[in-house]
């Protein structure tokens, strides 16, 4: 089956059947993630439907404030950079409902979503005029340079190693077994890009933007009522994506939903086994870390699949 | 010119009163350039009660509900220090029975003990981290349930009165005691691992936010911060109160008076309360009397005096400077709390030049109480 | 004396309580203490409300006595037979008004013996019972103001 | 960043196999510690409302609210606590006078309607009434001073020889000591029928300030120097320290009081006020009550002369108690005041029934309170016997001077103050003194205080003792005849129970005197049979209203002829109230009553 096999309505049935599912799985992970982080600090902690109840919460909640419409469009853009990213990812390899709008090249693409969500969200969160925001989208943008450049050479040194720029093609090369996986056959590309998966998902040691005890919860500061909803449904979806990403590039994607599921789940369980444990870095720290070990990581990638 | 292109790089943000970071209910106005604070100013008054100037429209025992909120972590040092200070006063001295100065020593320790165990976890927690803040607050509940059976009261505790304290030991007290100690003695070791042994922790806290070994003795630095630099003083050794001298320990010193150091420190200091909890209860009379005879509470009045006292509490040193004019209420009560040096002269000294991160991280080391600023 | 009805065990009731009001009555105009005439006078009240209670059994508006059971302090036996005299006190004229409802209520349980008729003699044994608390009341106060300090 | 330091940290994750140290929503019913403060409790019951929970409360939290009648010694409030404010010190509980007040050990409390957060412990029914833990009083831990300070007295050996007084009386130092247990919370000035300033003086004493103290005292009492010595004090009845200790030594404070000053008029300022300049009264019978009538409106500018058939005014006070409890220096101190105060007193004069018209034309108000002055009798056979006599008759002979004979054994009969002053003073005369009395001991009218002593003198007490007859003896002795008796339950509730006679007993007591005290009475052959008519009662009293004036307008009256308790703090209570209604009727023409 390929994905011209399925016309437009039908296509745009299943899109959004796995939008809603992501963020509804993506929800479901925050709440795994609490519990977990609850245990390990000796609490009980919330039930796991915990997140849907916040988000309802804010969905009927008013807002009284204006700042600006870019204000209001900054968890929207970021809603929607996470959506496109989602939407250029196939989730089931070779199901074409869940295989999404892969095309040739559609990495590029993946990359540049990744970078437009966060930008969409600093320009919106910096109309708020509130200077935990600027602090928050500098220290935000400052990390998100570092850790990128670990991430884009990981990605250019598998893509180098599967000869295409495309998702699906990536996927495909993976395919016959856990030994074929990029985990395992490019490692050292792996590392980079895990290592800067820390710095994608922002939990500790890299929750910087956030920082409660710095800069309380930077940009959602002055976030609230719906927009507090749109930001939390686009993070659950971003987490998704991200995730999903990554198990295509990494882990010889899925063949079944449970597939996808299950590894979504672990590669997101990577950041909080870190960040559980971790307190947090200070901006420059973050950025030297990502400078250091995972940029030379990436570098010995790309050079290992040039020279060999 | 150039001062306005300077001052225009330059964010103003307001870190509290409403803040994660903070150690309480007060304000550090910053100037932010880059990542870096330019300077910081201390506001106070967000939970100004007054305490100083309520005593003097109250009866000496009204007083003495009102002193524990000068800081909530750790009451028990206002209390006695205001008992100890009018018992001087008023002759009354002479009359606490021994077994209420070893209670009194008791609660001063486990009080020490309950703040050294939240300030160690805001140490870590300031930082971001998550799971080691948690169990030091659970720690310092065990301690707490021994203080809701001794006292009666969680937090507030209105325990240490004129004359002595106000109820014996419950019956089994010293076995329940030592089963708390050895629940947080057992947690030591993995809160050492996840704080002290943790690379970002290290990186954060060595060589941030040192004091100068000469500010010390010309700010008035006290507690855990001067110990931190290598400076071996404590009250409690330096002028003994109640039954520190026939008690057996030393004075925790660090060096390097960075953020690292104070928490280790602290970290000591726990170890130390245990052990000295652990000799109290094993030297406690069993029998006696627990409080003094008082005299009718409602008409009680103290001659013309004043006095100083001082005790060391878990943030340094704590002074009570206590005025009586011979009526049924204080004439005059001063407190001299270590956060007033802290967290107004220090830390605005500190500021200009220190990371925007390492602001919170900062304030709890030197262990700000707001409430004892603006008493 | 026997008696062959109610009715008549009733209206020999309500003479005995108008002699002893007449009685009561004369004491007064010749005492010369204003606190016994005073008393006296209280008395002859008295003795009319008994009057008006009986007259009130009797025709029918009321069902029974009331006053069983009064605890009995005895005092009328112990204290003297003092006489009427023109300067009589206070403690005195209630002594005699003691032994006065004492006589009325001994009178009556005599009575009760000869009454055949049962409810006849359960009419007797309700004015003794009524006499006696009368007399209850009276040591009573004797006990209230006289021996205030005993 | 040493790779040990990058992996110790992951240790962490251990705790998240281990048991949180939270607990689940539903186990949050965790019980407090047993001795937790939580939410008050209050047993209203043992509860007497003096306040001094209020008083003590640093944040006013307690509110006193009316919840019941007052009753004797209870004030019928009870503290209301206002959640909003209380900071569970805890104070209210330790200071509490009755023990009646605790904490529950209960955390937990939701309610929709914060109004409710604002109840009455006790009161207000709440879930954790009855509870068993929390915050309660504890032995070795009280805020007041549950101990008086002795009072130094006579040995009773030493006493029975002397007229000497028998209570020596407190030094400065023992007196402030004792002034400083009071908690002023009050119940004393309700229950003290002049309404004394009590917490006042006694807070004056214990400031140090006597003057000031005496100035308090002589607001509402003209003779308190007798108050302070033989005062019925039902003010420490009261008093709510000696619900759990000794009550305040109130009466033997205010002799204290009284006792610094040899001249009062030196310290005593009174305000002159001439309210009722021009305006004359006659006051019949210098006893506390007139004295006092004299004494309050003397000092508003009347013209007031007393008439005393006796020497020396001070009525019972001065014929009736014994010099051991209430020596003539005393009552003299008194009495000089009142002279110079500008009262006319014209002693030694009774008034008789003539006269009495003629002060009824000359005077605008007239005040007579001449007690109850003649006994009742035994009413037993053989009363008439030589050697029987009257309590009474024997007091006021040996106070006036005259030489009386008791013999050498003597039994009274009675159980009031007076039936003790007899034995008392009998006992100095040298006699064996035996009291019999119809009730049981508890039962007696006199003061405990009174009694003990009476028995430390060795006075014997034979209860429940109904007199029969006296006999003369032929050793010319008589031969009291009594029989023992019985406890019936008074008629209505908190009456005295009744004695009953055991018939059939006869015990007999050979004494040489049967010394009757069973009662008195007043005698009214001086009235005018008009006024007589009028104004007395079938009991032998005198019935006034609330501005204490009799049926007869512009007659007052007050003491033990008006009053039931025949005290002399009540007669003073008395003429206090006629002062108001004789300023109120002299100037203003009318009374409350007719009003």
């Amino acid at each position: 089956m390929s994905p011209s096999e399925l016309s437009l309505l039908p296509k745009l049935f299943w899109v959004v059947v796995s939008v809603v599912g992501a963020i509804a799985y993506g929800l479901v992970i925050g709440g795994i993630i609490r519990k977990v982080m609850a245990r390990i600090q000796g609490r009980i902690g919330p039930p796991v439907y915990q997140p849907y109840l916040d988000l309802f919460k804010v969905i009927f909640q008013r807002t009284a404030t204006w700042h600006g419409y870019m204000f209001y469009l900054g968890p929207v853009f970021r809603a929607a950079g996470a959506i496109g990213l989602f939407l250029l990812i196939p989730v089931v390899f070779g199901d074409p409902r869940f295989d999404n709008f892969s095309f040739n090249g559609d990495l590029l693409m993946v990359m540049y979503f990744m970078f437009f969500g966060c930008l969409g969200m600093a320009l919106g969160a910096a109309e708020g005029g509130h200077p935990h925001s600027v602090v928050a989208i500098t220290r935000g943008l400052s990390q998100m340079t570092a850790y990128e450049l670990p991430f884009s050479l990981a990605v250019v040194a598998i893509a180098a190693q599967t000869g295409s720029f495309s998702v699906h093609q990536i996927v495909a090369a993976q395919q016959g077994g856990v030994g074929h996986w990029f985990l395992f056959t490019n490692p050292l590309a792996a590392v980079a890009a895990f290592l800067a998966f820390l710095g994608m998902n922002m939990y500790s040691p890299f929750d910087i933007v956030l920082a409660p005890q710095e800069i309380p919860i930077g940009p959602p500061t002055e976030y609230n009522s719906a927009f507090m909803s749109a930001m939390m449904s686009g993070r659950a979806i971003f987490g998704v994506a991200k995730c999903v990403l990554y198990m295509d590039l990494f882990l010889g994607g899925a063949t079944t939903i449970l597939a996808a599921i299950v590894k979504v789940f672990f590669i997101y369980f990577w950041s909080i086994f870190v960040g559980a444990v971790f307190p947090r870095f200070r901006t420059e720290q973050a950025v030297r870390f990502f400078l250091g070990w995972p940029t030379a990581a990436g570098v010995a990638a790309v050079l290992a699949v040039m020279l060999f | 010119m150039t001062e306005t292109r300077e001052r225009s790089k330059e964010v103003q943000i307001w870190f509290g009163p409403q803040h994660p970071g903070i150690t309480g209910n007060m304000s550090v106005q910053t100037w932010l350039d880059g990542d870096t604070l330019t300077r910081g100013i201390t506001h106070v008054g967000y939970l100004h009660r007054a305490f100083e100037k309520l005593m003097e429209r109250r009866l000496y025992i009204q007083s003495f509900p009102i002193v524990c909120r000068i800081c909530v972590p750790e009451p028990d040092t206002n209390e006695w220090l205001l008992a100890s200070a009018l018992e001087e006063l008023s002759g009354l001295d002479r009359e606490v029975p021994e077994k209420a100065r070893w209670i009194r020593t008791l609660v001063l320790e486990m009080s020490r003990l309950g703040a050294m165990l939240m300030v160690l976890g805001g140490h870590a927690g300031s930082m971001g981290l998550g799971p080691a803040p948690q169990w030091m607050i659970a720690l310092r509940d065990l301690v707490l349930d021994r203080f809701e059976e001794l006292t009666g009261g969680r937090v507030y505790h209105m325990y240490i009165v004129y004359g002595g304290v106000r109820r014996d030991l419950p019956e089994g007290f010293a076995e329940r005691m030592e089963q708390t100690l050895k629940t947080i003695e057992s947690k030591l070791p993995l809160i050492d691992d996840v704080i002290f042994g943790s690379a970002v922790f290290r990186k954060r806290a060595m060589g941030v936010g040192v004091v100068p070994r000469e500010w010390a003795f010309e700010m008035g630095i006290s507690g855990p911060v001067i110990r931190a630099m290598g400076i071996p003083k404590d009250v409690r050794k330096d002028e003994p109160y109640e039954k520190y001298a026939e008690l057996d320990f030393d004075v925790v010193t660090e060096e390097g008076s960075d953020i690292f150091a104070r928490a280790m420190v602290r970290r000591r200091e726990i170890q130390q309360s245990i052990d000295l909890i652990r000799q109290i209860l094993a030297r406690m009379p069993k029998e006696g009397p627990y409080c003094a005879e008082l005299p009718n509470m409602l008409e009680w009045t103290i001659p013309v005096g004043q006095t100083y006292v001082r005790a060391e509490s878990s943030r340094g040193e704590m002074g009570y400077y206590v005025v009586t004019d011979g009526s049924k209420k204080l004439r005059r009560v001063h407190v001299r709390g270590p956060s007033y040096v802290h967290g107004v002269s220090l830390l605005e000294r500190l500021i200009p030049g220190t990371n925007i991160a390492d602001l919170a991280p900062l304030m709890v080391s030197l262990q700000v109480c707001p409430p004892e600023i603006e008493r | 004396m026997e008696f062959n009805s109610i009715q008549e065990v009733l209206d020999f009731a309500v003479r005995q309580e108008q002699k002893a009001g007449r009685f009561y009555g004369l004491m007064a105009e010749k005492s010369t203490d204003v606190v016994a005439r005073k008393f006296f006078r209280e008395m002859v009240g008295e003795e009319r409300k008994h009057e008006a209670k009986l007259k009130a059994i009797k025709s029918g508006k009321l069902s029974g006595f009331s006053g069983q059971g009064t605890p009995q302090m005895n005092l009328t036996e112990v204290l003297g037979e003092p006489v009427f005299r023109e300067d009589i006190t206070l403690q005195e004229g209630l002594i005699i008004a003691m032994r006065a409802e004492k006589d009325a209520y001994e009178m009556y349980e005599g009575l009760k013996a000869f009454a055949r008729d049962e409810e006849l003699k359960k009419i007797l044994e309700g004015l003794a019972a009524e006499e006696l608390e009368h007399k209850a009341r009276m040591e009573s106060i004797y006990d209230q103001v006289v021996q205030r300090e005993n | 960043m040493s790779l040990k330091h990058v992996l110790q940290p992951f240790n962490a994750w251990v705790q998240a196999f281990s048991k949180p140290y939270t607990i689940p929503m539903k186990d949050t019913m965790r019980p407090g510690a047993d001795r937790y403060r939580g939410w008050h409790i209050n047993d209203v019951e043992k509860c007497v409302g003096c306040g001094t929970c209020a008083d003590i409360c640093q944040n006013a939290a307690i509110d006193m609210v009316p919840v019941k009648d007052p009753v004797k010694g209870d004030s019928g409030l009870r503290p209301k606590i206002d959640y909003g404010r209380c900071c569970w010190c805890a104070l209210c509980v330790d200071v509490c006078t009755t023990g009646s007040l605790g904490m529950s050990n209960e955390y937990t409390w939701v309610e929709k309607d914060p109004e409710k957060c604002r109840y009455t412990p006790g009161v207000d029914a709440k879930p954790w009434d009855g509870s068993e833990k929390g915050w309660r009083q504890e032995e070795g831990f009280s805020l007041i001073v549950k101990d008086r300070v002795p009072m130094p007295m006579l040995d009773p050996k030493e006493r029975i020889k002397t007229w000497a007084e028998v209570v020596v009386g407190y030094s400065v130092e023992e007196a402030r000591k004792e002034a400083a247990r009071c908690v002023s919370c009050g119940l004393c000035v309700a229950a003290c029928p002049a309404h004394m300033h009590i917490p006042d003086y006694i807070g004056a004493i214990r400031d140090g300030d006597f003057e000031k103290a005496l100035d308090f005292i002589y607001d509402n009492n003209p003779m308190p120097e007798m108050c302070g010595k033989v005062c019925t004090r039902r003010c420490e009845g009261v008093c709510s320290v000696g619900i759990q200790g000794e009550p305040l030594a109130i009466r033997w404070l205010k002799r204290f009081a009284t006792e610094q000053f040899e001249d009062f008029a030196k310290v005593l300022h009174p305000e002159v006020k001439r309210v009722g300049e021009g305006k004359k009264v006659a006051v019949v019978g210098g006893g506390p009550s007139g004295v006092t009538v004299a004494y309050y409106l003397a000092v508003r500018g009347f013209e007031v002369t007393i008439y005393e058939a006796l020497p020396q005014l001070g009525g019972a006070t001065f014929f009736g108690i014994p010099k051991y409890r209430f020596p003539m220096p005393s009552l003299e101190k008194q009495v000089d005041l009142l002279k110079k105060a500008g009262v006319k007193i014209v002693t030694d004069h009774r008034v008789e029934k003539d006269e009495f018209r003629r002060l009824l034309e000359e005077n605008d108000a007239l005040f007579f309170g001449t007690g109850l002055m003649k006994p009742y009798k035994l009413g037993v056979p053989g009363e008439d016997l030589e050697g029987v006599i009257y309590a009474l008759d024997l007091l006021r002979d040996h106070h006036v001077g005259k030489k009386v004979e008791v013999g050498e054994s003597v039994v009274v009969v009675g159980g009031g103050n007076v039936a003790i002053d007899a034995s008392r003073v009998s006992r100095r005369l040298g006699a064996e003194v035996t009291i019999a009395y119809r009730r049981r001991r508890e039962d007696m009218p006199a003061d405990d205080e009174e009694i003990e002593d009476a028995e430390a003198e060795g006075i014997e007490l034979v209860t429940q003792s109904i007199p029969l007859r006296v006999e003369k003896l032929e050793n010319g002795k008589l031969d009291f005849i009594w029989g023992p008796a019985e406890m019936v339950p008074p008629d209505r509730p908190g009456g005295r129970p009744k004695p009953k006679l055991i018939e059939g007993v006869e015990n007999h007591l050979q004494v040489d005197r049967v010394i009757v005290a069973i009662g008195q009475k007043g005698e009214f052959e001086w009235m005018p049979e008009e006024v007589a008519e009028k104004v007395v009662t079938s009991r032998g009293w005198v019935e006034v209203d609330e501005t204490g004036m009799t049926q007869w307008p512009g007659i007052f009256a007050g003491g033990d002829l008006v009053n039931s308790t025949a005290d002399a703090i009540s007669a003073i209570a008395d003429g206090l109230k006629a002062v108001e209604g004789i300023q109120q009727f002299t100037l203003e023409g009318l009374s409350v009553s007719k009003s």
